[in-house]
């Protein structure tokens, strides 16, 4: 088979192969996977059509799979730019391979978020009635203010650090090489558009840590700022932002393991990065349990009887299954897995990654539903169950997603190739610079200043 | 400027729902086929709501109407992200059919369940939309509606006043689920004249607003049972 | 409800009302009539309230009097107005105790509102079957009058009148048999039955009682006044009775002083006991005993009501000196504190007295508890008195300073 | 096949539909075509010339007076007359669900007849003038054949003018058969007919009521004329008015009126009587009771001797000897203090009012046990006195409107011998049609009536119907009972047509409601009497000339002249004209708005009728027409029938001449079956009662609130009850009984009393429209037994199984 850059002799080659040639299997995925994202796109034309009294939603519960998907969504966005620029400000030497496939998540997913809402809208048709008459005491407003704001840039922070990478596909040749260079906007790798690079990169990675925190606390305010038992509650921002951190770590986890397998980048991604993101992922159950439980209590302990209603109807009453099996997945299994070193593998880590999104998505489910399922007045008792419109439209958007990420990777390098040769290049010594910087008896011109990245240099 | 009120009287209720199907008659409001309706996607307005204790033959049941409480402080109309929803001048919380997203978060801001939502596009079969009132607009699909206390009877009664050249007198202006009581159990007026009846209502010692502690300052208002003393009244 | 009854108002403009007990056929001038209109009264009656404690035969409040039954005699303006001033201050004592505040009138409202008391007032009482029962053995209506067949046979069953409702028709009825009723009688030796208060209704209560059988009722239309004063020279009444020296004859009693009971079923029933002397009377003077149909009795009995109504039977020099005694003089003269009256615009008509009583009253009553006067209280015929006092203006012209 | 899609195509395919796919979704082009999609989905209400017009509601014989707001050529809205007497501007929910009636997509569209058979029916629209003459020439041949009397109407109500026509017609005709539906209030009719005497309607003056106790009397679900009485409750609990009315509802379900009570008495099932006369043993002991009243207006209150000189046992010694308090409290189930406080509460608050026995708008309770609650009213003296029971006064017109003589007719068709008292006995109909007994019937007409539905023996009732030659239906909608009909002939609803009602039930005032069409009739549907009019003149004289009229208006303002001329009431008004015109009335003044006959017609047409503002109450006397001119405790009428129908004790199960028999008493309990341990009482819920309104979405919207039911039947239960047979809140189950079963949703109710189970009355329909078809017909399942006294149908004794399916 003709596999384009197979012969090219470059250190990283490995990174451009999938860009240069796919392998049927990737056309076969494709399909499926377009597959699933029609049968979404028909449950949503159904949907459309008729309205949305083809879902399961009901009087009083008025929200349901949509909105779970849509904080379930937005919270794994957090994978990724938060992540990324966590890591990259500490300069985390081991990030190098992983913030491209973290970042891309974010963008890709913020997509599906926003989707969410505007298909649990009843009149989808009058979806700019929010720019036209908005109304800025309401929490969804400022929810559009700052998701769009944060999906700006999360596009530009994921944009800038691809810039070098395009020049290396444009220069390299092949296909479209006419689009690379118009996205690599002129790239030549000369000092001063390193610095500018370097420094956009820096501005951007402090940018889009409040940004995203502000997204998930603003999420979270939707139902914080309303009088419902369990939702009216001030613990609910912070909760969120470590759900969503919680998540998205996992993302990545999964996410890795993909890439790792199917383009065979284990030189790439290596157990150790694993294991570092399984440790951050320990951190964030702790993290996550700490908050559940402190949630937990405080209605408890409050004992007002509408939270109670709400409170029992999880821990005891009719959404128990769904409750603790996201206290398993979301806590007792990440963490026996996570934490001992035996289990911290990559098998391992993605185990529980994987346990961990499925246990977030119940989270915001148990979140959403059981609040309304129990109004405050002693109404009827309401029931909820997804349709296959909701199903369908779920899996839909699950399918859209993976497909864009799919073809992300066809097109761009799902690795930094500029990073990870600058890392081989000059990491080494400036780790040891710093590590000698934070011993006693040391003094050197960064003393007190951390080295940053617009001090460094990267040759091509 | 008045601040409209309603008073609902639950000695005097019968639990007839004459008020249900009057606002319903009055509003446009659809009738749901039966399956919606198993799903409890009623369109009305107003419903009995009831409350049930004690155990047999120790039994108590409270069927309270509830219509929109039209609240001083409405949680519902500070969700809304677009405005749909707004208190007037006159204290009467309005909502704009043709504006509504469909969002639902005022419904679910709510904390008395007031608010309902078009789940499909209403129906009349046959010849029912002959019998749609031109006064109110037809909800279509996807938007939520909730009572307006017949707010169109306002306007109209606030014309009929000004071509007669007098003032708004108490009693112009009544919206339909109080004008057809049949036990007299509901009042509705000016909660700012202090001689109204509705004023005088929420001065009662059986007044209570229901959830009163939410501070969501109701303007319905119901006043309790009571209990028969020996032929005279305790209010 | 009332945007409804407007509503419906418009929609039945067609069906005038004008149900009175008067039926004002002629309110023109020298038309005979009550002014004001007694429904419009009695709606007044019930908006401001008072119908909260007071009944008007027993329709109403039970903790204050029945104004159509107490006090038990017939009250022209003056005496109504009179009335109510004497009880003023326990009334608005009790009021403020029920944290009530008492109503204020217009002078229409007040004008109709009498016209409602005094029409009511005109009414008869549905009767008390007991008492009837016993009556009818008393006055032996028995001995010769059958009841549903039981009783004597001379007269005819009373059954036949059963349908008849009103007092009025049962008087005329007996009035045109007066005759031959007397002869009878008087074969027999009974004495003429006298018809006293409500005597006349509790016997027509139990005779309905005795005979269930006759379904239907007849009454009696609304009375014109007018007509009555017509008939009063017509069938010659003119002759005997004067009205206060209105140049009627002088062998009967005048009619226009004279103590009028307080029903109209009741004035039939003095009239019936006046029959023989009248016709006795009649006899000597060779005129024919006057027939009435039943409408046109009670026309003439309504005549002599309403013109009793507004009786001018006042005296200014005793007004002075009851202006003097009861202790206005000390504020209402034209130097004293309160308002002057002298020359005050239409005071000879009981209405503004009695508006200024409700609009003013309470203020006054504590201005005179200030100053530690008492509350007046008047006897019959001195509130006439004093009203004619008032309207004649004897103090001169308002003084500049009166108050509002 | 392989079609291989190499990475260039695939990767332009891709592109150009995203790209497309993105160019048409977001052209402004593509947005408009969808915002005009979303248009057109939305309704748009047409305008025109606003009106009001006065109505009458049709939906119960209540008659309540109706404002109806027109738009151009449509009718928008029902709301209330604030001048009719009975509703004051209110309305039920009934009664404003009018309009879905009038619109209904399921009503009748032309006359039809059946082309199949009677079984299978096949319809074909035929002409008015084809159905005239089929139903004339029907009916001249009966009369050819002399078989006049096989001719049997059924009718809905009997106190209107319409219904009057009616009987003209068949009086000339030459059928006595004029039938009504049972009105639920035929147990207390017995009542008061075996112990004051009369025939009259019974009327309560609610208003006036100092305390009340209702024996399982569904007040505030459609008994009665359920406005006015609505208006009642409300009059009671007015805190302007000073005074509360007690009101204590007994019965063993914890209904919408028993939690609307101030008290709710639970009891066993059927032991209404007991618990009466329990009542009245502490009245007696503890010397409660109206003794002036008793000696002076009552009979056989104390032990006595016939003329023959036998002794007789009064009712003092009965409830002495037999309804001891804790005698009563054990088989009630009520506990003795409870009794004994009820007891004193009712003697000391007058007027005192006790109304039973159980009674549905439908379904009658027991003569003897009604009996025992009217004596409660003898013992309170509360007998024609206001806030007491009266006997309504008949119309006025009585006299002035006689049916013109002709030859003398043979007996009613249900006037069987076994029973003495005849009112309507429409559920004996079936039997009689069966059995040929008396005599054939040859047609039966039906007006607006749905026995099939709504009888307990309604399978009974279509059997019969299916062997009468001929069978026509007026109705509006298709429905049960006209499926079995020759002809079916759509009638108008009451907006389309002359619409007016007597007085209502149990209301103590005579009226007339009276109001024009509100709009042409839709459908080519005709008023049935427009018809009956038109086959009088089809059959010529002398039926002809015994209704000379043209048309239904010319007959009522025939009618309105006959009330002028009665010179008393008055035309509709407010409140206070009201209060006025009764102070002049009552002491003799008739202040009439109208001076002649023309200007009273046209406002009654106006203001929705005419009334007599007087209450009937006051003459005790009036309200008895006994053989002892008292009131009865011990029924004189009842003792001298017996005595010719030796049968009858026996059928009560004593010996004959007993007296127990002339006694109110409690009537035997039936014993549950083997294998059917559960009692099931039907219920009646205000928006189906009377059997009607499952035709209207809005009533099937709000039938069970307590429940949150809605559209469909359920079955009340007991919490333990069902727990005891494996049955959870909201499972499908079927009833059982040894007469059929019926599925339906169990709803665990604490409300239910154990032991005993409940259905809604009024569900399952199976023909007519399409929302009434839905849920089980409980009427299916009860087996009726009949009363001894008056051959009543009763419904309380039916035992059932509960099981889940």
């Amino acid at each position: 088979m003709d596999r384009p850059g197979a012969n090219y002799s470059l250190p990283d080659a490995i990174l451009l192969q999938p860009i240069m040639a796919a392998r049927r299997s990737f056309y076969y995925v494709a399909l499926a996977l377009l597959g699933g994202a029609s049968f979404g796109l028909a449950a949503l034309l159904v949907q459309l059509r008729w309205g949305l009294g083809v879902t399961g939603l009901n009087v009083p519960v008025y929200w349901g799979v949509y909105i779970t998907n849509f904080v379930f969504f937005i919270g794994i966005s957090h994978a990724g730019t938060l992540i990324s620029a966590i890591l990259r400000l500490c300069d985390a030497e081991w990030r190098r391979s992983i913030t491209r496939a973290a970042e891309v998540i974010t963008v890709l997913v913020l997509f599906f978020g926003v989707g969410s809402i505007i298909v649990d809208l009843g009149r989808p048709d009058r979806m700019l009635n929010v720019l036209r008459h908005p109304n800025f005491r309401s929490p969804l407003l400022w929810d559009v203010c700052s998701i769009s704001t944060y999906l700006t840039a999360s596009t530009i922070y994921l944009y800038l650090p691809l810039i070098p990478d395009l020049a290396i596909l444009r220069d390299h040749g092949g296909k479209y090489v006419w689009f690379y260079r118009f996205l690599a906007l002129g790239w030549r790798g000369s000092e001063r558009q390193q610095r500018i690079l370097k420094g956009a990169i820096g501005v951007m990675a402090v940018v889009v840590i409040p940004i995203a925190i502000s997204v998930h606390t603003v999420v979270s305010w939707v139902f914080g700022m309303t009088v419902q038992p369990m939702w009216h509650s001030t613990i609910l921002g912070p909760y969120f932002v470590v759900g969503a951190i919680f998540s998205g770590i996992a993302s990545i986890i999964i996410a890795m393991a993909l890439i790792r397998r199917i383009y065979g980048l284990q030189d790439y991604l290596k157990p150790i990065h694993f294991n570092n993101l399984g440790l951050l992922l320990l951190v964030m159950a702790l993290l996550w349990f700490y908050f559940t439980f402190s949630e937990y209590l405080t209605t408890f302990y409050g004992g007002e009887p509408s939270h109670l209603e709400v409170f029992y109807s999880k821990l005891t009453g009719r959404f128990a299954p769904l409750f603790w099996v996201m206290v398993a997945s979301c806590f007792a299994i990440p963490v026996s897995l996570l934490s001992r070193a035996r289990t911290r593998t990559v098998a391992g880590t993605v185990i529980a990654s994987i346990s961990v999104n499925v246990g977030m998505w119940l989270e915001r489910y148990t979140i959403v539903v059981p609040t309304l399922s129990r109004p405050r007045l002693p109404w009827a008792e309401g029931t909820y169950s997804p349709t296959w419109i909701e199903v369908g439209i779920t899996l839909g958007f699950g399918a859209a997603f993976l497909f864009l990420y799919m073809l992300f990777t066809r097109f761009f390098p799902i690795v930094s190739i500029w990073e990870i040769r600058e890392g081989r290049e000059l990491a080494l010594p400036e780790a040891a610079a710093r590590i000698r910087s934070y011993m006693p008896g040391e003094t050197s011109d960064t003393e007190g200043k951390m080295p940053s990245i617009s001090t460094r240099e990267i040759r091509q | 400027m008045p601040r409209w009120g309603m008073v609902i009287d639950l000695a005097k209720c019968t639990a007839c729902q004459a008020c249900v199907v009057a606002c319903e008659s009055e509003n446009n409001v659809a009738c749901v086929s039966p399956e919606e309706a198993g799903r409890r996607r009623i369109l009305s307005w107003i419903n009995l709501l009831p409350e049930i204790e004690g155990e047999y033959p120790h039994l108590n049941m409270r069927l309270m109407p509830l219509p929109c409480l039209h609240c001083d402080s409405p949680p519902c109309i500070l969700v809304c992200p677009v405005g749909a929803t707004d208190l007037s001048k006159e204290g009467l919380v309005r909502q704009t059919f043709a504006r509504c997203i469909g969002c639902r978060y005022c419904t679910n801001g709510c904390p008395y369940t007031r608010r309902v939502f078009n789940w499909f596009r209403p129906e009349f079969p046959g010849d029912l939309a002959a019998a749609l009132n031109p006064d109110v607009s037809v909800r279509p699909k996807g938007v939520v509606e909730k009572c307006t206390f017949c707010s169109h009877r306002l306007l109209k009664a606030r014309e009929e006043a000004k071509a007669a050249k007098r003032p708004l007198a108490e009693g112009d202006y009544v919206p339909a689920c109080v004008e057809v009581c049949p036990a007299g159990a509901m009042y509705f007026g000016d909660l700012e004249q202090h001689d109204s009846a509705v004023s005088q209502g929420s001065r009662n010692a059986r007044a209570f607003r229901l959830l009163e502690e939410m501070g969501t300052r109701p303007k319905v208002i119901h006043l309790s049972e009571g209990e028969w003393s020996g032929g005279q009244t305790r209010s | 409800m009332t945007a409804i009854a407007k509503r419906i108002a418009t929609l039945a403009a067609g069906a005038a009302v004008a149900a009175s007990l008067w039926a004002a056929q002629g309110r023109v001038a020298g038309g005979y009539f009550v002014a004001g209109d007694a429904k419009a009264g009695m709606q007044a009656f019930f908006d401001k309230g008072c119908v909260r404690c007071h009944a008007v035969l027993g329709e109403g409040g039970r903790t204050a009097p029945d104004l159509a039954r107490a006090p038990g005699g017939h009250l022209g303006a003056a005496e109504l107005v009179a009335a109510m001033w004497n009880h003023a201050p326990a009334m608005w004592e009790r009021m403020r105790a029920q944290q009530l505040a008492p109503p204020k009138f217009t002078e229409s409202e007040m004008t109709n509102l009498f016209a409602f008391l005094y029409s009511v007032r005109a009414l008869d009482e549905p009767g008390d079957v007991e008492r009837g029962r016993k009556l009818l053995s008393e006055k032996h209506c028995l001995t010769c009058h059958a009841i549903a067949g039981q009783g004597g046979g001379a007269g005819p069953d009373l059954r036949k009148w059963t349908s008849y409702r009103n007092p009025v028709s049962w008087i005329q009825a007996m009035w045109n048999h007066a005759q031959s009723m007397q002869a009878m009688m008087a074969e027999r030796g009974l004495s003429w039955p006298q018809f006293h208060g409500n005597d006349m209704a509790d016997l027509m209560a139990s005779i309905r009682a005795l005979a269930p059988a006759v379904k239907g009722h007849v009454y009696l239309r609304p009375a014109n006044p007018e007509g009555g004063r017509r008939l009063f020279r017509e069938k010659g009444c003119v002759a005997c009775h004067d009205i206060r020296g209105a140049g009627g004859g002088r062998r009967g009693p005048d009619l226009g002083t004279r103590a009028l009971p307080r029903s109209l079923g009741q004035f039939a029933g003095l009239m019936w006991n006046h029959a023989p002397a009248m016709r006795a009377s009649i006899g000597t003077r060779d005129l024919p005993l006057p027939q009435f149909s039943n409408q046109e009795m009670s026309d003439l009995i309504a005549y002599l009501f309403v013109e009793r109504y507004f009786e001018r039977t006042g005296d200014a020099g005793r007004g002075r000196r009851r202006f003097e005694e009861k202790g206005c003089a000390s504020c209402h003269a034209p130097t004293g504190p309160g308002t002057a009256l002298s020359g005050w615009r239409g005071g000879g008509s009981p209405i503004p007295v009695a508006t200024a009583l409700w609009n003013h009253g309470l203020l006054m009553l504590e201005k005179m508890k200030e100053r530690s006067v008492p509350w007046p209280r008047f006897r019959p015929g001195e509130v006439a008195d004093l009203l004619e006092f008032l309207s004649g203006g004897q103090h001169g012209p308002a003084s500049a300073e009166a108050k509002p | 096949m392989s079609v291989r899609i190499n990475r260039r195509d695939y990767l332009r395919l891709a592109a150009g539909g995203v790209l497309g796919t993105a160019a048409s979704g977001l052209s402004l082009r593509g947005v408009s075509q969808f915002n005009a999609a979303l248009a057109a989905e939305e309704v748009q209400v047409p305008g025109g010339p606003e009106n009001w017009s006065p109505g009458t509601c049709w939906l119960c014989p209540a008659g309540c007076g109706l404002r109806v707001r027109t738009i151009g050529p449509r009718a928008v809205k029902i709301q209330g007359n604030p001048f009719h007497p009975v509703n004051r501007g209110g309305l039920c929910p009934k009664g404003l669900a009018g309009l879905q009636e009038l619109y209904h997509p399921d009503r009748l569209r032309a006359p039809l007849r059946n082309v199949g058979s009677r079984k299978s029916p096949k319809w074909r629209e035929i002409s008015w003038e084809e159905a005239v003459t089929t139903l004339g020439s029907r009916l001249r041949r009966l009369r050819a054949s002399g078989q006049t009397h096989g001719l049997v109407w059924i009718d809905r109500h009997e106190r209107n003018f319409t219904s009057r026509l009616v009987r003209r017609f068949l009086t000339a005709y030459g059928s006595p058969n004029y039938l009504t539906m049972p009105s639920g209030l035929d147990a207390i009719q017995t009542a008061v007919y075996l112990q004051q005497g009369v025939r009259d309607p019974v009327a309560y003056d609610l208003e006036g009521a100092g305390y009340l106790l209702s024996f399982g009397v569904d007040l505030l679900e459609g008994w009665g004329s359920p406005v006015s009485t609505m208006r009642a409750f409300g009059r009671w609990r007015d805190s302007a008015g000073g005074r509360r009315t007690k009101f204590v509802q007994i019965e063993p379900r914890f209904s919408i009126t028993a939690a609307r009570a101030d008290e709710w008495v639970a009891l066993r099932p059927g032991t209404e009587a007991a618990l009466a006369l329990g009542i009245a043993y502490v009245l007696l002991t503890e010397g409660l009771y109206d003794a002036d009243f008793v000696r002076d207006h009552t009979f056989g209150f104390d032990d006595w001797r016939d003329a023959a000189g036998r002794p007789h046992m009064g009712f003092r010694s009965l409830v002495l000897g037999e309804y001891r308090l804790n005698d009563v409290s054990e088989l009630t189930g009520v506990p003795a203090e409870t009794i004994l406080r009820l007891a004193r509460e009712f003697g000391q608050n007058r007027p005192a009012v006790a109304i039973g026995d159980r009674q549905t708008s439908t379904l009658p309770g027991h003569p003897y046990a009604a009996m025992a609650v009217h004596s409660l009213n003898a013992l309170a003296g509360s007998i024609n006195v206001p806030g007491g029971v009266l006997i309504a006064a008949g119309p006025p017109l009585e006299d002035t409107d006689a049916a013109p003589s002709v030859r003398t007719a043979p007996p009613r068709v249900d006037a069987t011998p076994e029973h003495p008292f005849p009112g309507h006995h429409l559920h004996r109909l079936p039997q009689a049609i069966l059995s040929r007994q008396p005599y054939p019937v040859e047609a039966v007409l039906l007006h607006n009536v749905n026995p099939v539905f709504a009888l307990p023996n309604g399978d009974a009732f279509r059997r019969a119907l299916l062997e009468v030659p001929f069978v026509a239906s007026f109705t509006t909608f298709l429905d049960e009972t006209s499926v079995l009909a020759d002809v079916v002939l759509p009638a108008p609803t009451g907006l389309e047509q002359w619409q007016e009602a007597g007085s209502p039930p149990t209301f103590p005032h005579t009226v007339r409601s009276l109001s024009p069409p509100v709009l042409p009739a839709r459908h080519r549907a005709r008023h049935p009497a427009d018809v009956v009019l038109e086959v009088a003149r089809f059959l010529g004289p002398p039926v002809a000339g015994a209704v000379p009229f043209d048309s239904l208006e010319a007959y009522l303002r025939h009618c309105v002249n006959n009330l002028f001329a009665a010179h008393t009431g008055s035309v509709f008004s407010t409140g206070l004209d009201e209060t006025w015109n009764r102070l002049l009335e009552r002491s003799g003044w008739w202040a009439p708005t109208y001076s002649d006959a023309e200007e009273l017609w046209e406002q009654m047409k106006e203001r929705g009728g005419w009334w007599v503002p007087v209450s009937p109450s006051g003459e005790r006397e009036r309200a008895v027409d006994t053989p002892s001119g008292r009131f009865e405790f011990y029924s004189q009428a009842l003792e001298r029938w017996s005595r010719e129908h030796p049968d009858f004790a026996r059928s009560a199960g004593l010996e004959p001449g007993d007296d127990h028999l002339f006694l109110p008493r409690q009537p035997p309990l039936p014993e549950a079956p083997r294998g059917y341990p559960l009692l099931l009482l039907p219920v009646e819920v205000l928006p189906l009662s009377g059997a009607e309104g499952a035709h209207l979405p809005y009533l099937q919207q709000i039938a069970g609130p307590h429940l949150f039911e809605a559209w469909d039947s359920w079955l009340e239960i007991h919490p333990e009850t069902a727990h005891k047979l494996g049955i959870a809140d909201g499972d499908r189950v079927w009833v059982e009984s040894r007469r059929g079963r019926a599925q339906v949703r169990a709803r665990c109710y604490r409300g239910a009393r154990a032991g005993v189970v409940h259905m809604p009355l009024g569900y399952g329909h199976t023909s007519g429209s399409r929302w009434a078809c839905r849920g089980a017909n409980p009427l299916l399942l009860i087996e009726p037994h009949y009363d001894p006294v008056a051959g009543l149908p009763q419904t309380s004794g039916t035992y059932v199984k509960v099981y889940r399916s």
